[in-house]
C-alpha cells in the first residue's frame, strides 16, 4: 500500500513538473494560468502526502481557487495572448 | 541567447543550493522550538489543531502581518484599479439555468461551510484563512450565475473593518489584561477537544475567517468590474 | 529528497519564466510556480516518515496521563504554519502585480515587456 | 516611554479603520491619518528620547502572547532602531504632507493607508527579532511600497511598479527561503537564539553559509547593489517623488538596519568582504554613472544608491571588520550621521525638484537664484549631501575615513575618488541652477516639509561637529573657534537687508578679533610661523574688506557672511594644530570660497570646486596614511614618526592646488578672473597664500621624515619654476585685466614655491617675505582693477585706454603695484627676487635661478601691457565722464602702495617678523645678516635699500624733469585728428591700440602657450564622460535583464564565498 503511494506521488511531482514546463512553455496565456492553477492543485495532494492537511486546504482554496481566478480575470482583460 | 545565459547561471545556483539539501536529510525527526509547540502545544492551548494554535497563539504576531498584507493588496488593488475608465466590464453571458439553480442552493452551504471551516480551525484542519477563501469562492459563483451581481462594497469593507480592528483590539485587550500582546490566555482557556476551548483563537479565526472573506470577495469583484458607486 | 528535488526544480522553473519570458502575465505565472516550489520545500523540510499531521483529535498521542503530546509521533507543525503564511502573502503578492498589469495595458494596450523599457540608463 | 508593540496596533487599528472612515469623507479619513502619524511618531520620540537620557538602559524586549522569546514572538527595540524609527516617522509624515500639499493630484484615502501601512512595515521590520516576523513585515514594507511605487497610473510608474515587483518577488524568496532554513539548521527563528546556536566554526560546514548567502542575498536585492539595482533607479525616475523620499529616506535604511543586524546575529563572516565588493562596487558605480544623467530624479537616484552602498560598506567595517576602541566608535557615528544626513537631505531634495517640477536638469536654469529662499533649502540640501562642512555628510565622511584600518587604504581612495565624483555632478547641477539669466521660473505646492528637513538638517550639522570633537578628542579650541566662524557668519547673514550693514558688522568683526588676538599675551609672546600667517590673513582681510564698501551694493545677502567664512576659516587654518583640524578648516575655506566664487560666474567656480575637493581630498588620504592604530589623529609633530612619501605627496598636492601650481592651476585663471571684484583680491592675496603655509607644515614635519626627500624637494622647485615661467607667459597673451592679475599671482607664487622647496633658512626668507609682498601689491592691482572694473564696466583691456587722466590716484597706486610686481628697486619687489636669488645661488640650482630670471623677464612685458592698456594712449570716448575710483577703494590703494614703498626701503619691516617666524621652524638664523639699518648681507653681496631708494627716486625725478622739458615740443594727438583710407571719423575715433600688444611674439611662444593642460584635463573628462556615458547603458531598462543579474550575482557570490560544488 505504502509503495503504491510512493509511486503515485511520483507521478504527480511528474505531473507537476510537467505543468510547470507546460505553463512556461505555452503560447496560450489561458492554458498555462490553468495549469499553473493544476500545480497548486496537485500540490494540495501533495501536502496531504507530507501530512499538511492545514496547508493542503489553503492550497487549494487560495493557490488553486482564487490566485486561479484572478489570472483568468487579468488575462480576459488583457486580450490575453503572448507575442 | 538570453536562454542559454538564463539557464547557464540558474544551473550554477541550483547545484549550489542541491549541495545545500543535499546536506539535509529529508524525513528526520526535528528539534528545535517545534518540540516545545507539539509537546506542551496542548497544555498552554487547549487546541487540537497544533498548526493553528501556532498560528494564532505562539506565531499569532505573524498571522496580524498576514492579514494586514491581505488587506494591503485589497486596498492596493482596489487604489490601482479603482478609477480604471478603460477596464473592459466582462462579458457577461446569460449563465445557464443549472448553474443558477446550483448556485441558489449551493451558496448558502459554501458560506456555511466556510464559517464551519473558521469556527473549527483549532479542532480541525482550516481555518481563518480557508474558510475565508472558502466563502470568497462561494461570492465567486454569484458572479458567474447572475449578470448583474455586484457587492455591496461598503459593508464588505465595512466588515473587514471591523474585523480588523477585533483582532488588532484583541491584542491590545490582551495587552492590557494580560500584560503581553495578543495574549491567549485573558478568558479561560476550555477542555481540550471541545468547542469552545483553545481561549482566544476561535474568536481570533472567526475574526479572520469574516476578513479574508470580505477582503478577497472584494478583490474579486474589484477585478471583475470597475466599481461604480466607489 | 525527491520532494527537494522537484521543489527546487519547481523553483527554478519559475525563475526561468522570470528571466526570459516577454510577456508581463507569463512572468507573473513563473513567480507563482516559484512560491508554489519554495511552499513545498518548506512543507517537506518539516515531514518526518511515519509521523502523523499535527492535529491531536486522539488521546493516544499524548503521553500517559498528561496532556503532554508525545513529540516521536507527530511531524513538524512550525513549516506548516509558515507556508500558511506564505500562501496568503503569495497570493496578496500575485494580485498586486496583476492589478499593475491590467493598468499598464490600459497605458499601452500591449503587456510585453519590449514596449515598458523606458526607464533606463 | 511606550509599549511599542502599542504603536504597530494603534497604526493597523487607524489602517484597519479608514475602511469606515471612508465613507465619512476624505477630511475623516486625513483626520484619522495625521492622527495616528502624530501618535506613532510621538510615542516612538519618547522611546528613542528615553534612550537619550538614558533613562531607558537596557534595550526593550516585548514578548508577544506571553511566551518567552525562542517560542514567541518577540521585539526588540534598541538604541539605533529606534532613533531610526523616528526618522522613518518623520520623513513620513513629511512626505505625507508634500503629497497632499503638492497641489497636483490629492491623495486617495487609500493611498494614506498605504504610507500608514509602509510606515508600519518598516516599523515593524527594524523592531521585530524574529526571522519569519522579519519577512512577514519586509512583505508588508514591499506590498505597500509596491501599491505606492504605482500610485501615479502612468506608464512610468507602473512600469518602475513592475519591475519593482517581480525583483522584490525574488527577493522575499530567498528571504523566506533563508528564514526557514536558517530554523531548519538551528531549531528556531529567533534572532538571538539563533546567534547563540551558531559560531563561526560552523561556516566551515558549507550548509550554512548558503543558508545565511540566501537570507542576506535577499536584504541585498533590497538594498539596491549593484548590479541589480536597475529597478530601483527606475523607481526613483519614475514614482511619485513624494513616495521615492519616503523610500530613499526611510524604508531603505530600514533594510539597511536589518541587513547589518542579521548579519551581525548569523555571525557571517564573510559581510566584510561582501561589503567591500558590493559596497563599493555600488558606491563607485553610480557616483560615475551619474554625470551623464540629465533626469533630476534619476540623478538623485544614483546619488542615493551610491550612498547605500557607502553605508554597506561601513556597516561592514562596523560589524566585520575587526575595528578596535575608538575606530568602532568612530564608524558607528560615521553611519549613524551618513543615514541621517542622506535621509533628511536627499528627501529635501526630492520634494524641491517635485515642486519645481522640471525633470532635465538644463530646465533647471536659474531656479535657485530666481527663488531665494527655495535656493537656500536646495543650495543646504545639496550641501550636505556633498558633504561640504560643516554639514552633517562631512562629518560623517571624516569618521568613516578615519575609521577604516589603514591597511584598507585603497577603500579609503576609492571612497575618496566617489565623493569627489559625486561633487562634480551635484556642483554641476548646482552650477546649472545657479545661472543668473534663466527664465523667471516659480515653484508651486507647499515648501514647509523641506523647511523642516532643512532645519533638522541645519541641527544635525552642529550635533555633528559636537559629536565629532568630544569623540575624537581634539582639542576644544577648534570646536569652540568653528562655533564662533559660524555664529559670525550666521549674525552678518541675519542684518542681511542693508550691505552696508553688513560691511559695518563684519569690518568690526574681523578689527575686533584682530584687536583681541594681539592682546592676547601668548600669541604675542610665542611669535612662530602660525602667527605670521594669522597676521598675514587678518590684515588682508581687513584690507580688502573695506575696499569692497562701493561694491557691496551688487552682492547678494551671503556674499559678506561667506566672506567672513572663508577668513575665519583661514584663521583655522593658520592656528591648526594637528593634520585633522588643518583639513577641517581647509575645505571650510574652499567651500566657502567656492560658493563666493560661484556669486560671480558659474563655470569657474565649478572646477575651482571639483580641483579643490580632488586637493582636499587627497590631503585627507594623506592624513589618514599618517594616523596610526592608536593615534587616529595625527598631529605635526608626531608624524615624523612614520611618514611615507605617498602621505607627503599627496597632502601636497592640497597646497598645490591652492597654489595653482602648474598643472593644477587650470581652475585658476577664471576663478581669479570671474570671481566678484570684491573678493579676488582676498583670493589671490591671502587664500592662495594658505597653501604657501600649508606647503611649509609640510616640508617642515613631513619631508624630512622621508627617503629621497631632496629629490622631492627639487622636483617641487621645479614645479615651482616652471610655473612661475609659464604662468608667466600665460599673462601676456591675456586681454583681461583680471586674468592677467590672476596668471600673475600663479606665476610669483610659483616663486614663493620655489622659495619654500629649498627649504634652507634664506629659502624660507625669501618666501615669507615674497608672501607678504605679494599680498601687499597683488592686493593693490586687484583692488585698483575692482575700482576700474567698477567704473567702468568692463575688464577688458581693449576697451580701457587714456584713463590716466580721469584716475590719478588709481594711476600712481598701479603704478607702484607694477614697480612692485616687475621687481624694480626702490619697492619692496626687488627685495624678494633679491633673496629668493640669492637663497638659490646659495643652494646652486642653477637652471631654476635661470628660469626664476626669465620669468621675472617675461613679468615686465604684462606689467607694461596693463599700464599701457589702461591708462594710457588715448581715452576712449564713453569714458568722458568717468569718475575717480571710488573713495574707498583709493584709500586701500594709496596704503598699499606706501606700504610698498615703506617695505621696499625698510625690509627689515616684514622680515623682523619672518625672521622670528623662521626661527621657529628650526633654524638658527634667516639665512642672512643686517649690517647697520639698511644693509643686508648674504653669502653673495649685499644691498642697501636706503641708498637704493634715494638712487632709484632721483633718477626717476631726473627723468621726470627731462619729460617736462621736451613736452612742450610733443603734439598731442586729437581723437578726430586722424585720416583714415582719406576720411575723417565724425565722432571721436580711438587708435590708441591695446589689442594683442605681443602678436608678433605669439609665433615664438606658441608652443609654451597653447593650453596643453587644459586640453588634456577636457580631454580626460569627456573620455570619462563618453566612457560613462557607454557604460551606463547597463541599466537597459529591460526587466528580464534586471532578474537575470539578480541570479548572476547570486552565483558569483556562491562562488566566491563557497568553493564545495565546483
Amino acid at each position: 500500500m505504502a509503495e503504491i503511494l510512493q509511486y503515485f506521488m511520483l507521478f504527480l511531482i511528474v505531473l507537476m513538473l510537467a505543468l510547470a514546463l507546460f505553463a512556461v512553455k505555452t503560447k496560450d496565456l489561458l492554458s498555462a494560468v490553468i495549469a499553473s492553477g493544476f500545480i497548486s492543485l496537485v500540490a494540495s495532494i501533495v501536502y496531504l502526502y507530507l501530512q499538511a492537511p492545514d496547508v493542503a486546504m489553503t492550497e487549494a482554496a487560495i493557490g488553486a481557487g482564487i490566485t486561479t481566478l484572478v489570472f483568468v480575470i487579468t488575462v480576459r482583460k488583457t486580450k490575453g495572448k503572448e507575442k | 541567447m538570453r536562454k542559454i545565459v538564463a539557464i547557464f547561471f540558474l544551473t550554477i545556483v541550483g547545484l549550489y543550493m542541491l549541495s545545500l539539501f543535499a546536506q539535509i536529510p529529508f524525513g528526520k525527526p526535528y528539534k528545535g522550538v517545534s518540540e516545545h509547540y507539539v509537546e506542551r502545544g496542548i497544555v498552554e492551548n487547549r487546541g487540537s489543531n497544533l498548526v493553528t494554535s501556532i498560528v494564532v497563539n505562539y506565531r499569532g504576531f505573524d498571522t496580524l502581518g498576514e492579514v494586514t498584507v491581505l488587506f494591503l493588496a485589497a486596498t492596493g488593488l482596489s487604489f490601482l484599479l479603482f478609477s480604471c475608465k478603460c477596464l473592459r466590464e466582462f462579458k457577461r453571458i446569460r449563465s445557464s439555468l443549472v448553474l443558477r439553480t446550483a448556485t441558489d442552493t449551493l451558496f448558502p452551504l459554501i458560506l456555511l461551510f466556510g464559517a464551519y471551516i473558521f469556527i473549527h480551525g483549532h479542532l480541525t484542519p482550516g481555518g481563518g484563512f480557508q474558510g475565508g477563501s472558502v466563502i470568497a469562492s462561494g461570492v465567486m459563483l454569484l458572479f458567474l450565475a447572475y449578470r448583474s451581481f455586484h457587492v455591496n462594497h461598503k459593508a464588505l469593507s465595512t466588515i473587514e473593518s471591523l474585523a480588523g480592528i477585533t483582532f488588532a483590539g484583541i491584542g491590545l485587550v490582551g495587552l492590557i489584561y494580560a500584560k503581553s500582546f495578543l495574549a491567549n490566555s485573558v478568558i479561560s482557556l476550555g477542555q481540550w477537544n471541545k468547542l469552545f476551548s483553545a481561549g482566544l483563537i476561535p474568536f481570533i479565526y472567526i475574526a479572520v475567517g469574516f476578513k479574508v472573506g470580505a477582503e478577497l470577495s472584494g478583490l474579486i469583484s474589484d477585478m471583475i468590474s470597475t466599481t461604480k458607486e466607489d | 529528497m525527491v520532494f527537494f528535488a522537484a521543489s527546487l526544480l519547481l523553483i527554478f522553473i519559475g525563475l526561468y519564466a522570470a528571466l526570459v519570458k516577454r510577456n508581463l502575465i507569463k512572468i507573473i505565472i513563473g513567480l507563482s510556480i516559484m512560491d508554489t516550489g519554495v511552499n513545498m520545500l518548506i512543507i517537506s523540510l518539516g515531514f518526518v516518515k511515519g509521523r502523523t499531521a499535527p492535529i491531536i483529535s486522539l488521546k493516544d498521542l499524548f503521553k500517559k496521563g498528561s496532556l503532554l503530546v508525545d513529540v516521536s509521533k507527530v511531524v513538524d507543525p512550525l513549516p506548516q504554519a509558515l507556508v500558511l503564511t506564505a500562501i496568503v502573502i503569495g497570493v496578496a503578492v500575485t494580485a498586486m502585480a496583476l492589478s499593475v498589469v491590467i493598468r499598464m495595458y490600459s497605458v499601452k494596450k500591449s503587456i510585453e515587456i519590449d514596449d515598458f523599457k523606458e526607464l533606463k540608463w | 516611554m511606550v509599549n511599542p508593540v502599542v504603536i504597530i496596533a494603534v497604526t493597523l487599528i487607524a489602517a484597519f479603520s479608514i475602511g469606515i472612515f471612508q465613507f465619512l469623507g476624505k477630511k475623516f479619513v486625513r483626520g484619522v491619518f495625521w492622527l495616528t502619524i502624530l501618535f506613532d511618531f510621538t510615542a516612538i520620540l519618547s522611546i528613542a528620547y528615553g534612550f537619550l537620557t538614558k533613562v531607558i538602559k537596557a534595550p526593550i524586549m516585548v514578548k508577544i502572547g506571553g511566551f518567552p522569546p525562542p517560542i514567541g514572538i518577540n521585539l526588540y527595540v534598541d538604541q539605533l532602531s529606534a532613533y531610526l524609527g523616528v526618522v522613518v516617522f518623520f520623513i513620513g509624515a513629511m512626505a505625507a504632507y508634500h503629497w497632499i500639499n503638492r497641489g497636483i493630484d490629492d491623495p486617495e484615502p487609500k493611498a494614506l493607508v498605504l504610507m500608514l501601512l509602509l510606515l508600519l512595515g518598516s516599523t515593524g521590520m527594524i523592531f521585530t527579532q524574529d526571522f519569519f516576523n522579519l519577512f512577514v513585515f519586509i512583505e508588508i514594507t514591499s506590498i505597500a511600497s509596491y501599491g505606492l511605487v504605482a500610485s501615479k497610473l502612468d506608464g512610468f510608474s507602473l512600469e518602475a511598479a513592475f519591475k519593482y515587483i517581480v525583483v522584490g518577488s525574488i527577493s522575499s524568496t530567498f528571504v523566506l527561503l533563508g528564514a526557514v532554513l536558517l530554523y531548519k539548521f538551528a531549531g528556531s527563528l529567533n534572532m538571538l537564539d539563533i546567534s547563540n546556536h551558531i559560531n563561526k566554526s560552523m561556516y566551515s560546514g558549507g550548509m550554512l553559509i548558503i543558508i545565511s548567502i540566501m537570507f542576506l542575498f535577499g536584504l541585498l536585492i533590497e538594498l539596491e547593489v549593484f548590479p541589480m539595482n536597475g529597478w530601483a533607479l527606475d523607481i526613483y525616475q519614475g514614482a511619485n517623488p513624494a513616495v521615492v523620499a519616503i523610500l530613499a529616506g526611510g524604508i531603505v535604511k530600514g533594510f539597511y538596519l536589518v541587513f547589518v543586524r542579521s548579519a551581525n546575529y548569523l555571525k557571517f563572516p564573510y559581510l566584510l568582504k561582501i561589503g567591500i565588493i558590493f559596497g563599493l562596487a555600488t558606491y563607485l558605480v553610480s557616483q560615475f554613472f551619474a554625470w551623464k544623467q540629465k533626469d533630476i530624479r534619476r540623478l538623485f537616484g544614483y546619488s542615493s544608491v551610491g550612498q547605500l552602498g557607502l553605508l554597506i560598506l561601513a556597516g561592514a567595517f562596523y560589524i566585520n571588520g575587526n575595528l578596535t576602541g575608538f575606530a568602532k566608535k568612530y564608524m558607528l557615528f560615521a553611519i549613524i550621521f551618513f543615514v541621517l544626513n542622506h535621509s533628511f537631505s536627499k528627501s529635501t531634495l526630492f520634494f524641491l525638484a517635485d515642486l519645481f517640477g522640471k525633470r532635465n536638469i538644463e530646465e533647471w536654469k536659474g531656479a535657485i537664484s530666481q527663488n531665494k529662499f527655495f535656493g537656500f533649502l536646495f543650495s543646504s540640501s545639496v550641501l550636505s549631501m556633498a558633504g561640504a562642512p560643516p554639514f552633517l555628510g562631512f562629518w560623517a565622511k571624516l569618521f568613516f575615513i578615519l575609521a577604516i584600518p589603514r591597511q584598507y587604504f585603497y577603500i579609503v581612495v576609492l571612497v575618496l575618488i566617489g565623493a569627489a565624483a559625486e561633487i562634480l555632478y551635484y556642483f554641476n547641477l548646482y552650477r546649472i541652477a545657479s545661472e543668473n539669466d534663466g527664465e523667471v521660473l516659480d515653484y508651486k505646492g507647499s515648501i514647509i516639509p523641506s523647511l523642516f528637513n532643512v532645519l533638522v538638517l541645519l541641527g544635525l550639522a552642529v550635533l555633528g561637529a559636537y559629536k565629532f570633537f568630544t569623540i575624537t578628542g581634539m582639542e576644544i579650541q577648534n570646536a569652540k573657534f568653528l562655533a564662533f566662524i559660524t555664529v559670525s557668519a550666521i549674525a552678518v547673514l541675519i542684518i542681511g537687508i542693508s550691505r552696508i550693514a553688513q560691511w559695518i558688522l563684519a569690518l568690526g568683526m574681523l578689527i575686533s578679533f584682530s584687536y583681541h588676538l594681539i592682546r592676547n599675551q601668548n600669541f604675542v609672546s610665542v611669535f612662530n610661523i602660525q602667527s605670521f600667517f594669522v597676521i598675514l590673513v587678518l590684515v588682508g582681510a581687513v584690507i580688502f574688506l573695506f575696499a569692497t564698501y562701493p561694491l557691496s551694493k551688487k552682492y547678494s545677502a551671503s556674499f559678506y557672511p561667506l566672506f567672513i567664512f572663508t577668513v575665519f576659516s583661514m584663521v583655522g587654518i593658520s592656528v591648526a594644530s594637528n593634520w585633522i583640524s588643518l583639513f577641517i578648516f581647509w575645505e571650510l575655506m574652499s567651500w566657502s570660497s567656492y560658493l563666493l566664487i560661484n556669486q560671480g560666474s558659474k563655470k569657474p567656480a565649478w572646477i575651482y570646486l571639483v580641483m579643490s575637493a580632488i586637493g582636499g581630498y587627497s590631503m585627507l588620504a594623506g592624513i589618514k596614511l599618517l594616523s596610526t592604530g592608536s593615534n587616529l589623529i595625527p598631529v605635526f609633530k608626531a608624524s615624523a614618526i612614520a611618514a611615507p612619501v605617498w602621505a607627503a605627496i599627496l597632502i601636497f598636492t592640497a597646497f598645490l592646488v591652492k597654489m595653482g601650481t602648474a598643472p593644477l592651476h587650470i581652475w585658476a585663471r577664471d576663478a581669479y578672473g570671474e570671481s566678484p571684484d570684491g573678493f579676488t583680491p582676498l583670493l589671490s592675496g591671502v587664500l592662495s597664500k594658505m597653501g604657501v603655509f600649508g606647503a611649509i607644515l609640510t616640508i617642515v614635519y613631513l619631508i624630512p621624515h622621508i627617503s629621497h626627500s631632496n629629490i622631492i624637494l627639487y622636483g617641487l622647485a621645479w614645479f615651482g619654476a616652471l610655473t612661475a615661467l609659464f604662468m608667466a607667459l600665460l599673462a601676456v597673451f591675456q586681454e583681461d585685466v583680471k586674468k592677467i592679475l590672476a596668471y600673475s599671482s600663479i606665476s610669483q607664487v610659483g616663486y614663493i614655491l620655489i622659495g619654500i622647496a629649498l627649504a634652507t633658512s634664506l629659502g624660507y626668507s625669501a618666501a615669507l617675505y615674497h608672501t607678504v609682498n605679494h599680498l601687499i601689491f597683488k592686493g593693490l592691482l586687484f583692488v585698483a582693477a575692482a575700482g576700474i572694473i567698477y567704473r567702468t564696466g568692463t575688464s577688458y583691456l581693449p576697451e580701457m585706454g587714456g584713463l590716466i587722466r580721469r584716475m590719478p590716484f588709481t594711476f600712481l597706486a598701479f603704478l607702484m603695484g607694477i614697480i612692485t610686481l616687475a621687481g624694480i628697486p626702490p619697492l619692496s619687489g626687488f627685495a624678494g627676487k633679491w633673496l629668493l636669488y640669492s637663497a638659490l645661488l646659495e643652494k646652486r640650482w642653477m637652471f631654476i635661478l635661470l628660469i626664476a630670471m626669465f620669468a621675472s623677464i617675461v613679468a615686465f612685458m604684462y606689467c607694461y601691457k596693463l599700464l599701457h592698456a589702461i591708462f594710457l594712449g588715448q581715452l576712449r570716448d564713453k569714458y568722458r565722464d568717468t569718475k575717480e575710483v571710488p573713495l574707498p577703494i583709493v584709500i586701500i590703494e594709496l596704503i598699499l602702495a606706501g606700504l610698498t614703498m615703506a617695505v621696499g626701503m625698510k625690509p627689515s619691516l616684514i622680515l623682523r617678523f619672518s625672521d622670528k617666524a623662521i626661527k621657529t621652524l628650526g633654524f638658527s638664523n634667516p639665512g642672512y645678516a643686517y649690517e647697520g639699518a639698511h644693509r643686508i648681507v648674504s653669502k653673495f653681496g649685499y644691498w642697501n635699500a636706503y641708498f637704493m631708494a634715494v638712487f632709484a627716486i632721483g633718477s626717476f625725478i631726473i627723468a621726470l624733469v627731462l619729460f617736462f622739458l621736451v613736452k612742450a615740443k610733443i603734439r598731442k594727438v586729437g581723437q578726430l585728428d586722424i585720416g583714415y583710407a582719406g576720411e575723417v571719423p565724425d565722432s571721436p575715433e580711438s587708435v590708441h591700440f591695446g589689442y594683442d600688444l605681443y602678436a608678433h611674439m605669439r609665433r615664438a611662444v606658441r608652443v609654451f602657450i597653447y593650453p596643453h593642460v587644459e586640453n588634456s584635463y577636457r580631454r580626460i573628462y569627456q573620455g570619462l564622460m563618453a566612457f560613462v556615458d557607454y557604460t551606463r547603458r547597463f541599466y537597459t531598462g529591460d526587466l528580464n535583464t534586471y532578474a537575470l543579474w539578480v541570479i548572476i550575482t547570486l552565483s558569483f557570490i556562491f562562488y566566491i564565498l563557497y568553493k564545495g560544488v565546483f
